[in-house]
């Protein structure tokens, strides 16, 4: 028989205001086994707890029983607390009266009926658990980072920084992501490769960092501390050990109209191409849509003029597996398609363009070599308006719910640089509201307004009109003024919504990671846990967790790095002991388990035992590795005898407080 | 002789069932018979005998014994024994009338089981000769004469009408309650059929099957008996011929936990059954071999030795008929037999 | 559940939740003070596929008038699969229990994520109401378990 | 046939290719046989038999027999061949020490439904052509020959063998059987009327077990229902509830791995239909999760340790069918 202990928090009025708790303590006081039962105002707090402990002691209890608030929050708090006081941690069990009961519920005499019963369920459960102890597994001293962006980047350095190995999958052929595509940042105005390429360059020769370009993550399996990865390193027909980026190849390739991702399509490459001059790793790829060679054989101008022979048409796809112990997620984002969008006449005129197109046109290493031009007759643009939101902060299903975050900031830069470069060009910005928290960024945005007169206006651009004569008429209202505007513009800017990478809803699956409806990684806690997924061992880097400017990405990069750090300087970590664990006895060898089981944790031995007519046989029975074993319980229902069961989710556990529930 | 016409006896089942419950066989939709309790215009079923047989009215399958109310820490005893209600069991076999004589030697010896005397002193049986048996039936081997049914009374089937007579003060009180109804009648025809019938035993397959060799002083030549391996060899370990048996009194008790107290109740227990007499030190017939040899030694040997020469078998058949794979008592005696 | 005359029929439903996604729901929509009715209690598992349909009908026996089952949406199992496996086996097994006469409405599965704090209160007012209907539990109910 | 069988088996034993043959034992009457073991020729010859009665699967026998030194030789019928299958894929059965004939299979009788009529005093019984003519202590009695067969061959699936090492007789078909028809009659009843089917038919349940006994599905080491552990032990069904229980977890235990073999309505002394619990599962399956048949092979994946992303949704049952 268990001596069990009672504890019923007030937390504060959450509970004690519609739950009657010393009601409930005095009625689980007369369950079978309560040898102690009281309330008290805040259980989680540190007199709280030393009230669990004490009476541990006094009491020598077996089990403990907390009616507070959900065990999502506190059940950890407890369970030291019972540790602390010599008692295996096992043993507590909490009955969550708060969420599920005080804050729901209006009528305390049925709420705090329901409450002893939630309590009496508790007790029911101790009465039934055994102290478990936590097994251990090694940690693989080597992350993984997906995605080269800054945020990956950012990580893998701070990881190799600690002396971890520590691989970059990043599906371009260069690492970079959309910074390196952006010419200045802001509120800095510094430009955006002069600080970004640097880092590129440090992580190549970081001989920590492993960079894998143009590769995928094809699979994942295991846990924390010991994931196998399979790396899909797709053929980039060029040997990347020889090539030396000299680039004579894409001077040379006769195939020149090959439309520049790198600049946004606004201007082409080469079917061999280098993405862009600092790209890293700085390595030819051979782009087998438009490649004559690849495609019917004929050309090979390519591999006649590398001087070092690293052009290999034969190239194939490559899997490469390897071990690690974290797994950090910088997947980023992409501005979304404004196919949708043709209020905004965006696919029938050049020169409505997003703003990542604008940073491209502005760039010195863009089309026009940052001189701005109008895409469509390489003129000097003399009035461009600039549209907010669009897409971001949207209702319908056209765009996002969420604000993209970025915009109002970087569209402040854009008027801001055009102003600062071409006095003679109006700009007019239009926008719901303007966002700029931030250090600097207010500032940042007032000088837009006060030192380069930038025309905000607040209204929404209702259409955009090419007109015949290249001029653009964009009709907007102006909500303060309360009228209807007309600007003949010669460009329109749009500051598009952001959304997740594609490949991260494919990736989530893999992880076995959640992720929000609108693909954005879902957090293990919203505040408390900002950078680390709720699966153990991955981790969330940047954008891929919601839209994030430079200097967040950066700060978030780290955090994740810093957490993937605390696991890789662990030798070991203790696994959750809840795990599945089958009776031998009972196992009749079915295999069914197996057949359920994610995570490959039920192997199959051949045992002698000794029969009850008293001769031995060899039976085949299921082993459980509890290393690997996460304790989802598929294989405890698959198996029609019972033998395969749950630590701490025991089914006579389940049954007793189904029992407790319904009596 | 009393008797009263077949195209009667609804009027007689109505006059009964006023008095107390009235228990009888009755055809299922399946063609099998089951003791059913007579509810106006049910027609007695013809068949030879029921599925289960009419032990469970003295010994039913489950019966609570006592609860035990919880409340919080304290437990309350609530004896839950009741005085039965009289009641009448029609149409008893013969085979299934002498059951109850060995039930008696097992459960009225001291100590005294309440539960079962208390349905037992309230119970009037009422049996039917048998005019049909078949080439199951092997009831004279244990001396019984199916055409002459023991019970409290017994009735006589001569085609048209049924004759009664009592065995005993309860059966004779029986027939006096149903007086009014019955006539003085011959009993010439009933002789003749009589006669058919006991022909008839004579030409069973099973006629010649004796209990000569087996008894209470038998013991060691069988127990050891290589043959059990082979005999037992099939059988599932299913209950099926404990169950349907009229004489098979093992028991298990159990307690039911209902959340809010506890039932305690017995059941039928089957010595096929693999936790059968498990005791804490754990099981001492651990194969389907020794359990298998438990139940045949226990109705040729151990209880004629208890039971002063009286077998625990009636020849009913129930089991030459149910069992799974068709292994049976009967297989098990000629197999044994020391020729 | 007793129903008596002078006080309506308050059913006792068991609710199972997976510990990732429906338990965290029915926390949010106690953060989010969404108000469903008192009968339904909620016993923590793991994952749906933790569900033995004994435990379902264990519940019945004991007194229980519904019960329902949540878990995370398909697709977002935390253990990738569990309530792949749990969709299955709930299914095969409420359709049995519909083929032997059980009221269908006594059982459902839901899948609540743990956003869905409004879902979870929504699900658990309907399906009340619906046992509340159906009245107490006969057909699947253990005599001896009834209260006196 | 059972001559050639006999034949067959001693050769086999002569030459040292088995040790063991497990078949059917001749009874006291003409329809009591028992599965047996012979181990020599004048075993067989004295007490084989392979006639109308002969209806018992011995496939789960072998779960014992072939953990057993030596070879055993195996008659499968059919219909056992897929519990067979079942078996080995549950790596219940050692493969290599077993020898597997397929022999012609049914339509087997049932002594049962022939007393169900009121035959009694049963002596002998010959098929002339349809007509069952039976030799009685009273006469002769005659009943159409399908009347009386047994349940198990009312609706033959398959007269096909799905394994074997050896065939006696033709290669069968896979049958269009119309074994859901009574599964459909009962979904389309009303609740109340499918209530008070399964009462009246579970309500007869005496628990004597010879449904999971003889169930080549159940092969648990111990059952649940036996554990004193599991919770659920229960040895009688004390209330109608312990009924259900046991009957709906038993048919679910072995959903997706029955193979509906028949044996459990075939044994049951009250002659519940229980083999309409495990259709009713089959039906579904094969309706929801795409066409399968447990024991036609020995490696595919069943249907409830499997899953498909875009499988419908319970709430299906509250949608379709009579409420």
């Amino acid at each position: 028989m268990q001596r069990i202990g009672v504890f019923v928090c007030h937390c504060g009025t959450n509970i004690a205001a519609t739950v009657d708790v010393k009601a409930v303590a005095e009625a689980l006081g007369h369950e079978p086994g309560v040898v102690i039962s009281q309330d008290y105002q805040y259980m989680c707090s540190e007199s709280g707890q030393n009230l669990v402990k004490n009476s541990i002691k006094e009491h020598n209890l077996t089990g403990v029983v907390v009616c507070s608030c959900s065990p999502r929050m506190h059940e950890n708090t407890f369970r030291k607390a019972a540790a602390a006081a010599g008692l295996n941690s096992y043993m507590v069990e909490i009955a969550n009266i708060r969420e599920q009961c005080s804050w729901i519920h209006k009528d305390i005499a049925t709420a705090t009926e329901k409450a002893i019963i939630l309590g009496k369920a508790a007790v029911a459960k101790v009465h039934l658990n055994a102290p478990l102890t936590a097994g251990e597994s090694p940690v693989v001293k080597r992350a993984l980072v997906i995605g080269g962006g800054i945020a990956g980047i950012q990580t893998a350095l701070d990881i190799a920084e600690a002396g971890f190995d520590v691989d970059i999958v990043e599906k371009n052929p260069t690492i970079g992501g959309k910074m390196a595509q952006i010419d200045k940042t802001f509120p800095t105005l510094d430009c955006a490769a002069c600080i970004l390429t640097p880092k590129m360059v440090e992580a190549s020769q970081n001989e920590k960092i492993h960079i894998h370009s143009f590769s995928e993550v094809a699979d994942v399996k295991g846990f924390v501390g010991n994931f196998t990865v399979k790396i899909k390193k797709k053929a980039r027909f060029v040997d990347e050990t020889k090539c030396t980026g000299c680039g004579l190849c894409t001077e040379k390739c006769p195939m020149k109209k090959v439309p520049n991702e790198f600049n946004m399509g606004l201007d082409n490459r080469t079917a061999i191409y280098i993405p862009f001059a600092q790209a890293v790793p700085k390595v030819a790829t051979i782009d087998p849509n438009y490649c004559m060679m690849l495609k019917n054989g004929k050309c090979g101008v390519c591999s006649k003029v590398c001087s070092v022979g690293a052009i290999d048409y034969k190239q194939e796809d490559r899997i490469i597996e390897e071990k690690y112990g974290a797994i950090i997620v910088a997947t980023g984002f992409n501005p979304i398609k404004l196919d949708k969008y043709d209020e905004f006449a965006y696919n029938q005129c050049a020169d409505v363009v997003t703003s990542l197109e604008l940073e491209r046109l502005m760039n010195a290493a863009g089309p026009n070599g940052g001189t701005l031009l109008r895409p469509s007759d390489k003129t000097h643009p003399h009035t461009i308006v600039f549209v907010q939101c669009v897409g971001s902060r949207c209702d319908d299903s056209k765009g996002k719910p969420y604000c993209s975050k970025i915009c109002c900031m970087y569209t402040a830069k854009h008027a801001m640089l055009i102003r600062e470069k071409y006095p003679d060009t109006e700009v007019y910005v239009f926008y719901i509201d303007v966002r700029t928290p931030g250090k600097n960024f207010d500032e940042f945005y007032r000088r837009a307004v006060e030192q380069y007169n930038v025309h905000y206006i607040k209204g929404m651009v209702g259409k955009v009109t090419p007109k015949s004569d290249g001029k653009i008429d964009v009709q907007a209202s102006d909500l303060l003024a309360n009228e209807q505007l007309h600007i003949n513009a010669d460009m329109v800017v749009l500051a598009a919504a952001i959304e997740p990478d594609k490949t991260a809803r494919p990736l989530a699956t893999m992880l076995t990671t959640q992720m929000d409806t609108n693909d954005f990684f879902t957090e293990a806690h919203p505040k408390l846990r900002p950078v680390e997924s709720a699966t153990a061992g991955i981790f969330l880097s940047g954008a891929c967790q919601g839209p994030k400017d430079i200097p967040e990405t950066v700060a978030q990069a780290s955090a994740a790095a810093a957490k993937a750090i605390g696991l890789l300087c662990k030798n070991s970590i203790t696994c959750n002991p809840c795990v599945a664990h089958s009776n031998e006895l009972m196992c009749n060898g079915c295999s069914s388990c197996e057949k359920v089981c994610p995570y490959g944790a039920i192997t199959y031995v051949d045992k002698e035992f000794r029969m009850p007519d008293r001769t031995t046989a060899i039976r085949r029975v299921a082993s459980v590795n509890p290393a690997v074993c996460q304790g989802c319980g598929a294989c405890t229902v698959a198996c029609p005898s019972g033998a395969m069961d749950l630590n701490g989710f025991s089914n006579s556990q389940i049954m007793a407080e189904v029992d407790a529930i319904c009596k | 002789m009393l008797k009263i016409s077949k195209s009667k006896l609804n009027e007689l089942f109505d006059a009964v069932s006023a008095k107390q419950a009235l228990y009888l066989p009755v055809d299922r939709n399946d063609g099998a018979a089951e003791y059913k309790k007579y509810e106006s215009g049910m027609t007695m079923s013809s068949a030879l005998n029921t599925v289960r047989s009419a032990k469970d009215f003295f010994f039913p399958q489950t019966e609570n014994l006592v609860d035990f109310k919880m409340e919080g820490k304290n437990i309350e005893v609530i004896d839950v024994r009741e005085e039965s209600e009289d009641f009448v069991i029609f149409g008893v076999r013969a085979c299934d009338a002498r059951s109850f004589t060995i039930l008696d030697k097992v459960f009225l010896a001291e100590p005294v089981d309440s539960y079962y005397k208390n349905r037992r002193d309230h119970g009037t049986v009422v049996t039917m000769a048998c005019t049909r048996p078949a080439e199951t039936c092997f009831c004279k081997t244990f001396g019984i004469d199916p055409t002459v049914p023991e019970g409290d009374a017994a009735c006589f089937d001569d085609g048209e009408n049924i004759f009664f007579l009592a065995n005993n003060d309860k059966g004779q009180a029986f027939i006096d309650s149903i007086a009014s109804l019955l006539e003085e009648g011959d009993a010439a025809k009933l002789c003749e059929v009589q006669e058919k019938a006991r022909a008839i035993m004579e030409k069973l397959p099973l006629a010649k099957l004796s209990t000569e060799n087996f008894g209470g002083d038998k013991l060691t030549e069988y127990f050891n008996s290589e043959k059990w391996a082979d005999l037992s060899e099939a059988c599932l370990g299913c209950g099926t011929c404990t169950f349907v048996c009229p004489t098979c009194q093992c028991y298990d008790i159990k307690d039911f936990n209902t959340g809010h107290g506890i039932k305690r109740f017995r059941c039928w227990d089957s010595c096929m059954y693999s936790d059968f007499t498990k005791m804490a030190h754990g099981n001492p017939r651990l194969t389907q071999l020794e359990r298998f040899r438990q139940r045949f030694m226990h109705k040729l040997v151990y209880f004629p030795a208890n039971n002063n020469g009286e077998f625990g078998c009636v020849g009913c058949g129930r089991c030459l008929s149910k069992c799974p794979i068709s292994m049976n008592i009967v297989k098990v005696m000629k197999a044994l037999e020391v020729k | 559940m007793q129903v008596n005359e002078n006080k309506e029929f308050e059913p006792v439903i068991v609710a199972f939740c997976c510990n990732w996604c429906s338990y965290a729901g029915a926390d949010l929509s106690g953060t989010n003070r969404l108000n469903y009715p008192t009968n339904v209690k909620i016993i923590r598992v793991p994952c749906s596929c933790r569900v033995n349909p004994m435990f379902i009908l264990r519940a019945f026996q004991r007194g229980a008038d519904g019960v329902i089952i949540c878990g995370c949406h398909p697709g977002d199992c935390h253990y990738t699969s569990g309530n792949y496996y749990a969709r299955r086996r709930i299914t095969l097994l409420y359709s049995m229990l519909d083929y032997l006469g059980i009221e269908r409405n006594r059982t459902r599965l839901e899948w609540v994520s743990a956003a869905e704090g409004a879902k979870f209160a929504e699900t658990m007012q309907k399906f009340t109401a619906d046992v509340k209907k159906l009245g107490p539990n006969r057909r699947l109910e253990d005599l001896r378990c009834r209260k006196q | 046939m059972q001559e050639a069988m006999i034949k067959r088996a001693k050769e086999l034993l002569a030459d040292g290719s088995v040790n063991r043959v497990i078949g059917w034992k001749r009874g006291e009457f003409v329809y009591d046989v028992t599965p047996a073991v012979f181990d020599s020729a004048e075993e067989l010859d004295a007490d084989f038999v392979y006639d109308d009665f002969t209806a018992a699967n011995v496939s789960k026998y072998l779960i014992k027999e072939t953990k057993k030194e030596g070879k055993i030789l195996a008659f499968l019928k059919p219909c056992d061949t897929y519990s067979f299958n079942q078996l080995i894929k549950e790596h219940r059965i050692v493969r290599e020490n077993v020898y597997v004939i397929g022999i012609p299979g049914g339509p087997k009788l049932d002594a049962e439904k022939i007393k169900a009529k009121g035959i009694t005093g049963i002596l002998g019984a010959k098929n002339d052509n349809g007509t069952l003519r039976i030799e009685t202590l009273y006469g002769e009695e005659t009943m159409p020959y399908y009347e009386a067969v047994s349940v198990k061959c009312e609706s033959c699936k398959s007269k096909k063998h799905m394994v074997y090492d050896e065939l006696m007789g033709e290669e069968g078909d896979i049958l269009q059987s119309n074994r859901f028809d009574m599964v459909e009659k009962l979904e389309n009843m009303t609740a109340q009327e499918r209530y008070d089917f399964w009462r009246e038919q579970l309500s007869k349940c005496i628990r004597c077990n010879a449904c999971r006994n003889v169930c080549p599905a159940c092969s648990c080491e111990k059952c649940i229902f036996d554990n004193p552990d599991s919770g659920f032990e229960n040895k009688a069904a004390v209330d109608s509830f312990e009924e259900n229980m046991f009957h709906i977890i038993r048919a679910f235990h072995v959903a997706g791995r029955c193979t509906d073999c028949g044996e459990c309505s075939r044994v049951c002394p009250q002659n519940i239909p229980l083999h309409l619990l495990n259709r009713k599962f089959i039906k579904d399956i094969n309706s929801l999760y795409g066409e399968y048949q447990a024991g036609e092979d020995t490696t595919s994946r069943a249907p409830l340790t499997n899953y498909t992303t875009d499988d419908c949704e319970p709430s299906i049952v509250h949608e379709r069918g009579v409420e």
